[in-house]
């Protein structure tokens, strides 16, 4: 058991957390530090790219095994069913309604690159090796979630959209996605030829670009917990904290048996305790407008995100050498 | 001699970012082919205060589209825009104005 | 049927980004609590011109506060921000206007 | 005690970035000092829709110059910028308005 | 032969090629994937600079050889020439009105950087060392052929505008050129010195910056495709694919009459035949507003720039080969 | 003495300053070349991050000596004091107002990051070390000279403003101060570690990201150059050129009272002799709003700023060298 309090202090004092927390301290101070939207918009798509066309590598050299399929199928799967989990267990912690604890649920289901990002600095710093494609699952991750939480509004009585074309493109070719999924494919095509070009862009300076973005992750989750003072109660605080460690407790069994390696698996379950603070807030406002973005912004920004972040990722990491060792 | 001016209507929608283009589509279906599209950096109402930085998502953030337009349209200009809007925070205002070049609008 | 329009006054307040927080404060204190945020790119005045390209330093810079309000409660606003605006340089401009949901102002 | 307000225009030219200069260097000319800049994000007109993201050039892009002014001298700010804008895609709009410390325009 | 092909094919599964179709493809598909417009004008300052400063760089390290003078002369003759050579073939090709006609020859005459950097990445990739000051050259050749297009135009009835002192500075003094050619002088004068102490930044790095740029620049030329349905016909395109191979074929005899590398000729022919996107469109902005950019834009931008990345550059490659040989 | 000049040359034929003297000719020449506020604001916080990172990491690597806090207390009180030295010069040398003056005056006492880090890239180039806590006494000195010009200005007559909470916080918690302290604090805590992980992004492109910067810098000072023609005279120049040689020639005894290295006694040379242009005109803005941006701008910006960058540096190198040789 120790070993992860190890990890956990060892992954605390590495610079992405402290940068991270240094951007949460700034912005709950009222610090005017803050970074040009543009530049962290650019920041974020160098990190899809990167991230997108690496995994594409790893398949390129490593091949596609049998287990591609069954992961996506399954992680499409937890995108889709994790929502109504999240859906019963607000509907017991929090007296939220229906409308915004189906909004908050569809944020669990899917997913966020950026703890994703940052799982893959720990495995790489602590020699575990991953699957390419996980980075394929997460993209197949993003949408299935949002569906499941119309779904349930679509139940409720308080008259919510229902999905139009324009939305559907929204979801499934929102620009995160077709990065990501377009830099896979591009690494896949040219292989360690071409990452051997690129290098020096994508892999070298990562984790210091990686740096400058979680500080800017955490002023914008500084600022939001700020500003939502009040909207977050107990019940709430439980719910995001309880949620991931839940979501990937079901994602590890799941991972063991499609037969991903421990480094897999450890992704796997990462997918399946983010929450979504990009692509299903913005479906939420077209979709539902009525839900309060101070709340599922919140929760998933403001608590899961540094929840995973600092303690969930090396106990992930924990239970997934419990299960493999 | 001064350049002729025509009385018209200058509408200042104010509207969250992901609604932008449900909008303007829905002015396009309404033969409301001419609008601006400024960009807003923050602001205040009912549902609390925001800003652009500080975004980490399309989710937040609004923009301003300005509609020219002669007085008969004003209504359904309005009528269009107020079924986008509708649900959705935001504002809605018409000036008086004149322009130039009347038989744009 | 046309939607309901009711008059209500734009107050457009053009001041140096570093009182930005401070004009926003008085309005809150004030209980204005609806506005929006311009950014602007450049402009020219009794104090010169200048441009957001080139501006190494938040010392310089200008936004535009959009304030819609009442018509009963314009005297307040501008009592409010002349406070703020008083020794600065900048631009306060008042229209008249119509608003749709005039409940929220 | 009410701040005195002065009646004059607001003119709100929308207009090519790469005219930008070349107007308000006329507006200069004609004597007209003030006017502020705002950055547009897109828009649509006869000449089809643009938006500031997904251009490479700065062949394309609008600015918006506005420009508060009394009353008399709205058609001298006019004939200075028809001359400009003549020729070019774009909309110039004129409000009346209200304005604090009327010395300055 | 299959030379050309291969190294088509080849050029083609470059991670640079690729992220521009990646950019191309999202658009066409109405994705929103898109980059912050301070971002991209960032990525070609940087662009600009480093292609100008290593230009410097090859200038002091390989001395100014005689041909120096020959090539500067004869790529500002081919600028101005060119653009009569495109309005005689748009007139004989399409229906283009005078105007639009000479706004689109304006294009053909000058320069498009970023087929040029292209082109040395292709060149570098192929071991084919070039002249450091090709990129003077380039600098040299993108403002003649405006005044040959201005021309052109003063010379149909339509009252076209005559260039006015603003204009001038603007097309001389255009940020592009300026950084380019000041980049140049600072690389030639603080030589291989200077490129190791910044090397790191502007050579290491320098591909994956361009294949982010390749990226914006397909969604740009995705979108302008989408926007122009209708004003673009067979004639134009045909223009499109021609009047680059035309010009390269030109370009070529050139070069090898003023004793450039086959590098350099290489570099020459792409010089020829790429056309303008950047400075020309904003001179004709405000020379000829009554010209349509869903034309020339669309057309340097959206076919001539596509073809020359994908088809051209190998072409010109292989034919040089032949010429050289 | 021939050792100052060689340095001088030396310096400025590096690319860092050439790249200042490019931007300042574009603008001077009205060229339109210009960086998107956007890029210049996060290359700003590159560079902020990264230096204040190193600066850690070197505290962390060689320890905190017990010069430490006695360098933070003289960096504070020379902050506080050189305002007054600078307000009764500026009283003796221009004719400029109480206002104006003591404006002026606070922008002297603090610092100018910018050529803080051009100073360590040369003190780098002569293989000179010095204290890594010099960073964190730069973000010492940045705020005491605003108490003092302050003081000034509520000693005339004119009215100015008496400090309020929020004007406070402003200047305590600048973005610029709460970076540089927290980029600090993290390399103090992650030590030689960290700086592996992320020090291909830090160190290896920083000279080359600093170049750009410098760039930017220089358009920006030609711009205000050229826009203030008129407000500056003869007297005011003397002012920008002297007053920081005098701060040097101050701080320079006091260095070696401390016991500083020569290398950090250089850079606390540079600190005394260098002016702020974000911190304090910012603050001035909203506390003297009388006064004129176009005087503190320009003199600290458009003058001093460039000497110290070309002349300064180099001198204060020399100095120190006969001070310490
Ligand atoms: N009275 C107002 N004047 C100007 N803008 C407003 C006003 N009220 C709201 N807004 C804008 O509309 C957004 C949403 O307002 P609300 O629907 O009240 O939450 C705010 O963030 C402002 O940008
Ligand atoms: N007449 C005007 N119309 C519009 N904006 C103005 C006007 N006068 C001043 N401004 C804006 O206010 C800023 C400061 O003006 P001033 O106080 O005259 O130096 C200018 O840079 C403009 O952005
Ligand atoms: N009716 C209008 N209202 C507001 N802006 C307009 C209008 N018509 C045109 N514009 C703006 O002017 C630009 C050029 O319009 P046009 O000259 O019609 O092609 C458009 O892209 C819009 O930004
Ligand atoms: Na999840
Ligand atoms: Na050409
Ligand atoms: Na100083």
């Amino acid at each position: 058991m120790s070993g992860i309090f190890e990890l956990a202090i060892h992954n605390l004092v590495s610079p992405i957390i402290l940068s991270f927390a240094l951007g949460l301290a700034a912005a709950l101070a009222r610090s005017d530090l803050n970074f040009p939207d543009a530049a962290a918009k650019a920041i974020s798509l160098y990190l899809l790219f990167a991230i997108g066309f690496k995994g594409g590598v790893g398949v390129a050299s490593h091949g596609i095994d049998t287990t591609l399929a069954l992961t996506m199928l399954s992680g499409a799967a937890l995108s889709a069913l994790l929502p109504f989990l999240a859906f019963a267990l607000l509907r017991y912690l929090t007296n939220l309604d229906t409308l915004n604890a189906a909004a908050v649920a569809g944020h669990y289901g899917s997913i966020s690159i950026v703890t994703f990002v940052a799982a893959t600095s720990v495995l790489e710093s602590q020699g575990l090796s991953s699957e390419g494609y996980m980075v394929a699952v997460a993209a197949i991750m993003e949408a299935p979630a949002i569906l499941s939480a119309l779904w349930l509004l679509s139940r409720s009585d308080s008259g919510a959209t229902t999905m139009d074309k324009d939305l559907w493109r929204e979801i499934l070719l929102n620009g995160s996605i077709v990065l990501l999924v377009g830099a896979f494919l591009i690494g896949w095509i040219t292989g360690e030829d071409g990452l051997a070009e690129i290098s020096s862009f994508i892999v070298s300076p990562f984790k210091g670009v990686l740096c400058l973005f979680l500080l800017d992750m955490g002023i914008v989750a500084g600022r939001g917990i700020r500003n939502s003072r009040g909207s977050l109660n107990g019940g709430l605080f439980a719910f995001g904290f309880l949620m991931p460690v839940i979501s990937a407790f079901i994602a590890l069994p799941v991972a063991g048996l499609i037969g991903l390696s421990m480094g897999g698996a450890v992704l796997f379950m990462v997918l399946a305790a983010s929450a979504s603070y990009i692509a299903v807030p913005a479906a939420m406002r077209v979709a539902v407008p009525e839900a309060d973005p101070g709340i599922y912004l919140t929760l998933s920004l403001g608590v899961t995100f540094p929840f995973n972040l600092t303690i969930g990722i090396p106990l992930y990491v924990a239970m997934a050498g419990l299960y493999f060792g | 001699m001064s350049l002729q001016r025509t009385a018209a209507k200058r509408v200042e929608i104010t509207i969250e970012a992901p609604m932008q283009k449900r909008l303007t589509n829905a002015l396009n279906e309404a033969g409301i082919t001419g609008y601006t599209l400024l960009p807003v950096l923050g602001g205040n109402g009912r549902s609390g205060d925001w800003s652009r930085e500080g975004q980490i998502s399309r989710a937040s953030g609004m923009v301003q589209v300005i509609c020219i337009i002669r007085e008969e349209r004003v209504d359904e200009l309005l009528d269009a825009a107020y079924a986008i809007v509708e649900r959705h925070i935001g504002v809605i205002c018409v000036t008086d104005c004149e322009v130039l070049r009347a038989e744009r609008f």
